[in-house]
């Protein structure tokens, strides 16, 4: 029941609305962190000299678009399993960060390997299910705009997020189970990384940015579509942000 | 009991399904699906004839030859099993160097010289300052001995 | 038989109704009133299991219609503003493959006399596309004589049809209710039912 | 410390096209978004203002 | 069971009925192959090493093209509501549509495919390789598809929308089935594609339907 009323759009309302400064004042304190690291703290690296500091986005990014998509195919489980409006607002709100973390992994890859590998592309099996992840997300995005009837365009784009998930798995694993000519992963649970601790701290914390950067967006990017779709209800009329 | 029969013959379908699935798949990683060639593959007759495709492996150490005057390289790959001479016109990645990974586009003469259109590098995912890869290069060096 | 408990429905960000409860035993009819716009056609497609309510449930024989589909599917019939009809096909092969598809066989002799009896006689051989929009509903309609189906749930089921075509159905409708069967319906035009006292119910007032 | 002097800094030991160009990128798409977010945010408190100044005669 | 054949006859009647729409795809198919000489050039060599893939991505597209009237002509005319309110359960009849479009559209691609591959310059045990990849590789594209149509159905923009969604769920099967027919060309086999393709086919034939018949209901809502 308690956990209904925290489900309920008019008690996250508020609640996300107080929360979200505070991510994103997290955000901006460990991105300063994280970069004062990347730039002045972290040291040259033995292989690929200053080029490697690509590192401190582009991994947090690639991991921001896979867990973003499983996060946003949790929601979307959970809404069709309950039919709780607010689940499938969350996977809507996630959607178009997810999409950009997708963009900025892909380009800051281009921008790695054009350097070390000497190509900006390569068809190899971690890039393409990457890319393949990206046009999942604008599918998603596209298929809910282009239904007018909210509550159908929650549930149909919540469905495609569950078949696009198998996906994720696929990207993850696809430097294990292919050759690729993309490197394996640095950071592991299995093993201890392959890694400087310091290069891998300014990652960790670049990371945790980009987390409390998408939890803050997620929230305000919620709150304007609860107000959207809830204009009618009573709790939204009685919000001061609709007073003239 | 009629629908509870029903309910078993399709978790059992399921069941083989997935079986069949996870054995074509299995089936599939014993063969090669790659998106480069061992040099042992080719040395096996694993790779095709007479058709670009990728090597990939180590330079070998030492194997490194420049042309004079000109763009043209030429250099060995290996798995340290097998290797394979390589030649390439054109610029190499920075990364290129002799002792790390490589991969290489291009065709198999029948001179058993890979004539390369394109070098890639292929590092690896270790990450450290200069000087703790010197030590452990030496911490290497001292263990062999 | 059929039951509707607390039933509400939302259409967009409108709530059309709310805790709406009904029931309906054999020989008894429904008659669904209300405005344009105001969920007469949402509450019966929630009624015959292709719409999920926003909450409460749908029960057939006191068990939710979502769980019975298998003998729910083949006591229930519905008539859509649309009629279902291929226009490919002739009526007699779409009335065959109807049946079919819900698991019944249907002899030509059936099926011709069904249709002989809505008045469509001359046209069972003509590819439906030739049909008139009233002569396609009758077509619609001659499916529910072959159904079986003790529930009818017709959403306005005289749209298109003529004076004589509005008066088989009022015949059709006292028949199936005097032989126990069960109907729920929308309509416009009054109903002149005879003997027959359906109960009404009006939705979207509360909104 | 890294670098010697800014110039240093600003090229990366020869990487500067490739590590600012990424920065760059990353900045621009972050900032785009969050500018997106409070445009759709206002333009939604506008409506419900008009909504609600319609609805509630004064 | 007996609902799975009534669904595929009776798509198979209607296709006969509609024989225009029917070769529309299957032409489409023929001529977005055929330009690929005119554009790219004679040279025999290229052609070889282009046609397997040109033929696949062609035929993609054909499938995507029928792929969107799937359920949209049923829907219009109302039988879909019909159907789906039937005894049987909704996943046979998504198994039964996509199970007909693919004897509609997926077999006549299979037939065809081998004189387009004569065209580009392809022989012997190719042939047979690219008929056994379309015809594992096809009926994928038919279940997948259903999604699609299933998800898009309604929606203005439709057709567009459906390409959208669906193409990067088709990519593994191009890449299998392309390289499968690659890898014989190139002389090492096709053993590894085929497999992974039949893997996606068992996997589809078990979850495509199920989702359909969810999307199904999702949109007539």
């Amino acid at each position: 029941m308690n956990l209904y009323r925290y489900a309920s759009p008019s008690t996250f309302y508020p609640l996300a609305g107080r929360l979200a400064p505070w991510f994103f004042a997290l955000a901006f304190i460990l991105a300063v962190i994280g970069l004062y690291i990347s730039f002045f703290v972290a040291p040259t690296d033995f292989q690929q000299g200053e080029g490697y500091r690509i590192i401190f986005i582009h991994v947090p990014a690639a991991w921001m678009s896979m867990f973003i998509y499983i996060v946003m195919a949790f929601w979307s489980a959970i809404g069709l399993a309950w039919n709780t409006r607010l689940s499938f607002i969350m996977a809507r709100a996630l959607a178009p960060t997810g999409a950009m973390f997708t963009f900025i992994a892909l380009w800051t890859g281009a921008f790695w390997g054009k350097p070390m590998w000497g190509a900006w592309w390569v068809w190899d099996a971690r890039l393409t299910s990457e890319l393949i992840l990206f046009f999942l997300y604008v599918g998603v995005m596209a298929l809910q705009a282009a239904i007018d009837d909210p509550r159908r365009s929650d549930r149909a784009g919540a469905l495609l997020n569950l078949v696009g998930v198998i996906n994720v798995p696929i990207i993850y694993f696809s430097v294990k189970w292919w050759n690729t000519l993309h490197q394996g992963s640095s950071v592991s649970l299995t093993r201890a990384p392959s890694m400087a601790h310091i290069m891998l701290w300014g990652m960790l914390i670049m990371a945790l940015a980009a987390w409390m950067y998408a939890i803050a967006v997620a929230f305000v990017r919620a709150r304007s579509m609860l107000l959207e779709r809830e204009r009618q209800a009573s709790w939204v009329r009685e919000l001061p942000e609709g007073k003239a | 009991m009629k629908p509870r029969h029903k309910k078993l013959a399709l978790i059992a379908l399921i069941v083989a399904a997935i079986g069949v699935a996870v054995a074509l798949v299995l089936n599939a990683f014993n063969s090669n699906l790659v998106f480069f060639f061992t040099p042992t593959q080719v040395a096996n007759g694993e790779a095709p004839i007479s058709r670009a495709f990728r090597i990939g492996g180590l330079v070998e150490n030492g194997s490194l030859k420049r042309q004079e005057g000109g763009l043209t390289v030429g250099f060995v790959v290996t798995d340290t099993a097998k290797s394979i001479p390589v030649s390439y016109t054109g610029v190499l990645p920075d990364l290129f160097k002799e002792g790390k990974g490589v991969v290489a586009e291009g065709k198999l003469g029948s001179d058993g010289t890979f004539t390369a259109t394109q070098v890639l590098a292929k590092h690896d995912e270790n990450y450290m300052p200069p000087e703790a890869a010197s030590a452990i290069e030496q911490a290497q060096k001292s263990l062999v001995k | 038989m059929l039951t509707a408990n607390n039933l509400s429905c939302e259409r967009g960000e409108r709530l059309l109704f709310r805790n709406l409860n009904l029931e309906l035993n054999e020989g008894e009819a429904l008659l669904v009133r209300g405005a344009n716009g105001h969920g007469k056609t949402s509450l019966l497609r929630i009624l015959c299991g292709l719409s999920a309510p926003a909450s409460g449930e749908v029960f057939w024989c006191g068990e939710s219609i979502r769980a019975a589909k298998e003998t729910y599917g083949k006591e229930m019939a519905y008539v859509a503003h649309s009629n279902g009809i291929k226009e490919e096909l002739t009526p007699l092969e779409n009335m065959v493959l109807s049946a079919r598809l819900c698991g019944r066989g249907l002899d030509m002799e059936t099926a011709e006399s069904a249709l002989a009896q809505l008045g469509l006689a001359r046209c069972m051989d003509l590819p439906s596309r030739v049909l008139s929009f009233g002569q396609r509903r009758r077509v619609t309609l001659a499916g529910l004589l072959t159904a079986g189906a003790l529930l009818w749930i017709l959403d306005e089921p005289l749209t298109g049809l003529d004076v004589s075509g509005v008066a088989m159905v009022e015949q059709m409708i006292r028949d199936h209710v005097a032989a126990g069967g069960m109907i729920i319906a929308t309509t416009h035009h009054a109903l002149e039912l005879g003997d027959l006292k359906p109960k009404t119910l009006t939705v979207g007032e509360s909104a | 410390m890294n670098w010697g002097s800014w110039s240093d800094f600003w090229q990366m030991g020869g990487y500067g096209l490739y590590v600012w160009g990424s920065f760059a990128m990353t900045i621009v798409c972050i900032a785009g978004e969050i500018w997106f977010l409070r445009r759709h945010r206002l333009q939604t408190m506008q409506r419900l203002k008009r909504m609600n100044a319609w609805e509630t005669p004064t | 069971m007996k609902f799975l054949a009534t669904v595929i006859q009776r798509d198979i009647l209607l296709a006969t009925r509609r024989r225009g729409d029917w070769l529309t795809a299957q032409f489409f198919f023929v001529l977005v192959v055929s330009m690929f000489p005119l554009g790219i050039g004679p040279d025999p060599a290229v052609l070889r090493m282009i046609g397997p893939g040109v033929i696949w991505v062609a035929a993609l597209l054909a499938t995507l093209l029928s792929m969107s009237r799937l359920y949209a002509d049923d829907h219009r005319d109302g039988t879909l509501e019909q159907m789906m309110l039937s005894p049987y359960s909704n996943i046979v009849l998504a198994l039964g549509k996509s199970i007909a479009h693919w004897i509609i559209n997926g077999i006549p691609l299979l037939v065809i495919a081998p004189l387009l591959g004569i065209q580009f310059g392809l022989a012997g045990k190719v042939l047979w390789i690219l008929m056994l990849s379309l015809a594992i590789g096809t009926p994928i594209l038919s279940l997948l598809g259903s999604i699609g149509a299933a998800l898009t159905l309604g929606l203005r923009g439709g057709g567009v929308l459906i390409t959208l969604l669906i193409l990067p769920l088709y990519v593994p099967v191009l890449i299998f089935g392309a390289g499968a027919v690659e890898g014989t060309l190139a002389g090492i086999g096709a053993e590894a594609n085929l497999s992974l393709l039949g893997a996606f086919l068992v996997l589809s034939l078990l979850l495509a339907p199920w989702v359909s018949a969810t999307a199904l209901k999702i949109s007539l809502e």
